[in-house]
């Protein structure tokens, strides 16, 4: 048994370590040989060794715990550098034309027209979830909207893209409620709506879990702030929250190395890597960000995310016309006793970083006081072009800040593609066995609306505020979240984020133009028209050939599915290393796509009976198509075969036919078929519209192929009566194969499937939301 | 007085979401909005002030129990005591039980999740200042959206809530976070300070919340503004 | 039948945001003189007899803390 | 300077679902024996040496604690 509070005395890291020296750029020019940790701090021998060739001398400990966190995989982008540089090349003039920032920004922003612009992007928090789920998934909340926030935008939305083991495992019981209370709590807390995202669940996540978040900010057009530290005499303020000892895991390596043996050495050895939270202070932090940008005090502004003042400091710097200094004895911090190279590499939350002019410092403060957020003038801007951090009166860092920033190591990993591909191609999901008659079929209806999967989510949903701020025009279940971004035009945004990593599994390329496919669908059904693509790459380890095979291939197809869809790439997130021992998750390239719609009050909803008589249609056409299929997982277990084929160009005139219906008052729903296939997009536009219909088979049909199958490009639509004519005129004019598969029935209860049978509403309503509160509570 | 020329004070505190949205109800039902600062000892002439919903101060030691010492919540009191109608939504519900000008207290919800849903009401009361619109008995759909929105009360403080007519609304088709006796919103002994934890500034337009249903609220204070 | 304090408080490097606003609170009510506030949890077990001291740490450390972020300390206060 | 500790529990006749949660949990995970959980809240506060008790007192009643559903007891632990 054990006393915290003594307990906590013995283990305080905070305690002052007395007068150990300081490692200063004179101490490492005196000092050359001494042996430097830097294995354990993850940089490679060479690496190490153009660190000293820069320098020319040892780094201090300072500057080696910078070079380190920012030439990691997750700062530096080592792996992946040589392959996102295809989304560039593969970007047109066209494409770029109405893009505001693009990647290499803190996130893509787009002009929208009528002034406005939006920024989004998705950020990955894997492996901090996995640890700590509530804290992991709260802070990737808090993070990916401090970078919107940097971008000069208010953050308006978010959404979460997670990914879990089993959904029986007992782990996962463990992860998904800490994780879903985590984005509930963070996003909840800052007053921002959830308006999308997506659970799977996967055996390969077992101990991967992927949390994925995104932001959504909008901000007028010629309001966008840069991430740069311009005019030498500029003051460096630090605002928000105070520096602690959170999350410098490893870099407390050379806390323990360079005073071995005594007690404050081993007892950070031990510091958790995690970081809590305060959403609370980071609200607070938008609302003042906006009104120093609104009052115009800001020069350029950073947040602080991975790697803390280290990458902040140095990103600016490199990104500005001179050098910066730094007093680092100036920094509020939370914990006794830090030295300089945890205060550079602490990340501790709701943190930001401003250029402003002397002479707006004085405002810059009030604002600050205002909303009782902590600020401090920690340095300058200087033409000097090097970044140099002083404390305690001597110099611990002095560097190019493009060294640090931007020329970090770049690897061409080795590609190969494995050789078990082709025998995964072979193992046809086609010839699996199928259900045969009417009861086996309507069986299989439900059986799949139960399956963890497909069934509701409105248990982890539910837990998510979709409402606050008054703009959300649609939200959960609907197949992309709406936003209303002008209350007098009615301007608004659209967003959807997916990816069926099964498909990719099968085949990279084909796997991440579905995901593109998918995404791009989700936000035309809203009736809005896509415009831009985001991105979060999860993949296994980038030491591996196969991973880094689907990596590239992803890539590619990625990219070249924007292209051929004609909406640029404007920003994303790499993930590697989401691997247990030799299995890597199923490659999971995450697209997010956003769209635009002129006018909200147009956004078609996925429920059917919101009009009366409506006539059910298919958009598209549906092939023999199993493979990676989600039928093929819950009643077979099986993953083989080849994913359904794309047609791009037929996405776009999907997307073009829904925006023409959305517009003209045409459709009163409209559902993409994904997952699950048509009966399950069935179940969900009965479910969620609390109204039945019946189906009528195609003669030439196969019922199992024609409600199971995964082919893309297919969108299920609800016509009033009137409309009818005109839609199947406008799609027959557009060359869009369109049949009529049913009609609505207010009076039914039920839906009922020809050769399949009724199923009561209620009977479909158990399956489908049942599952999640059996599993969760 | 005009409805226009009616002007209703919505406080924001650090951490106030609904803030906005309240603002926004406010003029929809045809009155001014008047935003009103927490660190200010002042309500600058408001006829009527609504305490919206939120996180106050990370609402990180109870619901609103930091925000009852704001400096602008001694004025509220003070104006309340002297009749002026005062709305609490959410967590302005929890401010105003913190500050003592409704009974009881709000709790973490009994399922132990933060719940966002559309949920039906009834009206019990239409005699408050901010329910005249609505039938006795009448049902509504509104948004909740709280994690910590059970209300608490003793059984005589329950009775007598009860016995002079002082619960607003109840929850109907589920009770969503434990409330004892199903109570979703109150008022105080003069019907002119009222508390709920369903928002009804998020039901004032289809387009973005269920319904239409909360606008009533903001429509009963305005009549008895105008009629003042 | 006896009853058992575990008390589970955040540590010390870890934020905690709940204790920090409280203590930022507190002077804005006129009370002067708290320099730092930490809020954890405090649960009170009625626990048989033949429950140990071992068992008592194991649920203490498994289910009642959260070990990457809190410390914890159980003890006995009699029945 | 002096810690104080001011523990604060909801009263006994209050329905505390995140206690019974618990009590309901443990069973599940094989520990027997538990027949009541309740949780609350547990603060550490550095306080200086010239606030006296009926200052903590009313900081605790007043604000750290609701006494419409929950009790509270302060204590100094000794600096
Ligand atoms: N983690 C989540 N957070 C928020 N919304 C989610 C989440 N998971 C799923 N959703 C929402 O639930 C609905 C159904 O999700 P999904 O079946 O993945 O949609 P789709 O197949 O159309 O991509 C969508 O509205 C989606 O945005
Ligand atoms: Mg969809």
């Amino acid at each position: 048994m054990t006393d915290p509070t003594r307990e906590a005395a013995t283990q305080d890291p905070a305690t002052p370590n007395g007068a150990e020296p300081v490692d200063s750029v004179e101490q490492a020019a005196r000092t050359p040989e001494l042996d430097q940790p830097y294995r354990e701090l993850g940089l490679a021998d060479d690496e190490y060794e153009r660190i000293r060739e820069i320098l020319g001398r040892r780094p201090t400990e300072a500057e080696l715990a910078m070079y380190s966190v920012m030439w990691s995989e997750h700062c530096s982008y080592k792996s992946s550098k040589t392959h996102l540089k295809y989304f560039g090349e593969t970007t047109t003039e066209e494409m770029r034309a109405k893009m505001l920032a693009g990647i290499g920004e803190n996130a893509g922003v787009v002009d929208i027209g009528d002034g406005w612009a939006v920024t989004f992007k998705v950020e990955s928090h894997n492996h901090p979830s996995y640890v700590e789920p509530y804290q992991g998934a709260a802070t990737g909340v808090g993070g990916i909207v401090r970078d919107i926030m940097a971008m000069g935008a208010r953050p308006v939305a978010v959404a979460d893209p997670l990914r879990f083991g089993p959904a029986d495992a007992a782990d996962t019981r463990r992860v998904l409620p800490g994780v879903v209370e985590g984005v509930g709590g963070y996003g909840n807390c800052l007053g921002l709506p959830n308006i999308g995202g997506e659970v799977v669940f996967d055996e390969s996540y077992a101990r991967n879990p992927l949390v994925n978040a995104m932001c959504v900010g909008v901000l007028k057009s010629d309001e966008l702030q840069l991430a740069h530290a311009t005019g030498a005499g500029n003051k460096v303020i630090l605002f928000g929250a105070r520096t602690g000892l959170d999350g410098i895991g490893g870099v407390s390596v050379l806390a323990s190395e360079t005073f071995s043996g005594d007690e404050t050495g081993s007892g950070r050895k031990k510091l958790p890597s995690v970081q809590v939270g305060d959403p609370f202070t980071e609200k607070v932090l938008i609302e003042c960000c906006l009104e120093l940008y609104g009052s115009d005090l800001v020069v350029g502004v950073q947040d602080l995310g991975g790697a803390g003042l280290s990458c902040a400091t140095s990103e600016l710097a490199a990104a500005g016309d001179g050098g910066m200094r730094i007093d680092l004895d100036t920094v509020p911090l939370r914990a006794e006793g830090m030295n300089p190279a945890e205060i550079l590499s602490s990340e501790s939350q709701e943190r930001m970083c401003a250029i402003v002019r002397p002479e707006d410092v004085d405002s810059f403060m009030a604002v600050c006081r205002k909303w009782d957020v902590t600020a401090t003038v920690i340095g300058e801007v200087t033409d000097e072009e090097h970044l140099r951090i002083d404390w305690r009166g001597e110099c611990v860092v002095d560097v190019p800040p493009r060294t640090v920033a931007d020329e970090g190591p770049v690897y061409q990993r080795p590609v190969r593609r494995p050789a078990e591909q082709d025998l995964i191609a072979a193992d046809d999901a086609n010839t699996l066995s199928r259900p045969a008659t009417a009861e086996e079929l309507r069986e299989t209806v439900l059986r799949m609306a139960a399956s963890p999967n497909l069934c509701s989510r409105e248990w982890v949903t539910g837990q998510y505020d979709h409402y606050v701020r008054g703009n959300t025009v649609l939200a959960q279940p609907s197949d992309g979240g709406v936003l209303r971004v002008d209350e007098e035009t009615g301007r608004g945004i659209a967003v959807a984020t997916d990816c069926n990593a099964r498909y990719t599994r099968l085949d990279p390329y084909e796997g991440a133009r579905l995901a593109l496919a998918e995404a791009y669908r989700n936000v035309a059904v809203t009736g809005s028209k896509p415009v831009a693509v985001t991105n979060c790459l999860n993949f296994g380890s980038a030491e591996d050939p196969g991973v880094m095979w689907q990596f590239q291939q992803s890539v590619r197809g990625l990219a070249d599915a924007a292209a051929e869809l004609g909406i640029p790439v404007t920003g994303g997130n790499v993930s590697f290393y989401n691997q247990t021992g030799g299995d890597p998750i199923l490659p999971t390239p995450v697209a997010g796509v956003l769209g635009v719609i002129d006018d909200v009050t147009a956004r078609i909803p996925t429920g059917i009976g919101a009009a009366p008589g409506e006539s059910l249609l298919l958009l598209g056409d549906t092939r023999e198509e199993f493979g990676g299929s989600e039928w093929s997982r819950v009643v077979h277990g099986h993953l083989g075969g080849t994913p359904p084929r794309v047609d791009l160009a037929r996405e776009r005139l999907l997307a073009d036919v829904l925006g023409i219906g959305s517009r003209d008052g045409l459709l009163s729903a409209a559902h993409d078929l994904s997952e699950g296939g048509l009966a399950q997009a069935l179940v969900e536009m009965s479910l969620i519209g609390e109204t039945g219909a019946r189906i009528v088979l195609p003669e030439e049909a196969d019922p199992f192929v024609w409600l199971f199958a995964e082919s893309a490009g297919r969108v299920a639509v609800s016509v009033p009566r009137g409309a009818e004519l005109k839609f199947t005129e406008l799609c027959s004019a557009r060359g869009l194969p369109c049949s009529k598969i049913g009609v609505v029935d207010d009076e039914s209860k039920a839906l009922e499937i020809q050769g399949v049978g009724d199923i009561p509403l209620s009977e479909l309503r158990e399956a489908w939301e049942g599952t999640l509160p059996r599993l969760f509570g | 007085m005009s409805a226009a020329g009616a002007r209703i004070g919505v406080i924001t505190f650090p951490g106030s979401l609904d803030d906005g949205d309240a603002r926004r109800a406010v003029r929809r039902a045809g009155a001014s909005d008047v935003a009103l600062w927490h660190g200010d000892a002042d309500l600058h002439g408001v006829d009527a002030v609504i305490v919206p919903g939120g996180f106050s101060y990370g609402d990180y030691l109870r619901c609103g129990a930091i925000a009852k010492f704001a400096p602008v919540m001694t004025e509220v009191v003070r104006a309340a005591g002297q009749g002026m109608p005062v709305l609490g939504v959410c967590n302005g519900f929890q401010v105003l039980c913190e500050a003592g000008l409704l009974p009881g207290v709000l709790t973490r919800n009994s399922g132990l999740h933060y719940v966002c849903r559309d949920q039906w009401l009834r009206v019990d009361n239409n005699t408050s200042t901010w329910t005249t619109r609505y039938e006795p008995g009448a049902e509504l759909l509104i948004p909740i959206k709280h994690g910590e929105g059970r209300y608490v009360a003793e059984d005589p403080v329950l009775d007598r809530l009860e016995g002079d007519g002082r619960v607003l609304f109840r929850y109907v088709d589920g009770n969503p976070n434990g409330s004892r006796r199903d109570i979703a919103g109150i008022t105080d002994e003069r019907g002119r300070v009222a508390g709920l934890m369903p928002h009804p500034e998020h039901a004032v337009d289809p387009l973005t919340g269920p319904t239409d249903d909360g606008l009533g609220m903001f429509l009963s204070a305005l009549d008895t503004l105008v009629a003042a | 039948m006896a009853r058992v304090v575990v008390d589970v408080m955040p540590k010390q490097e870890i934020l905690d945001p709940q204790g920090q606003a409280v203590a930022n609170a507190l002077p804005r009510q006129g009370f002067e003189g708290i320099s730092e506030v930490r809020q954890g949890k405090r649960f009170e077990l009625e626990v048989d007899d033949d429950v140990d001291d071992d068992t008592l740490a194991r649920i203490a450390e498994n289910f009642l803390a959260n070990p990457v972020i809190e410390d914890w300390a159980v003890r006995r206060v009699g029945s």
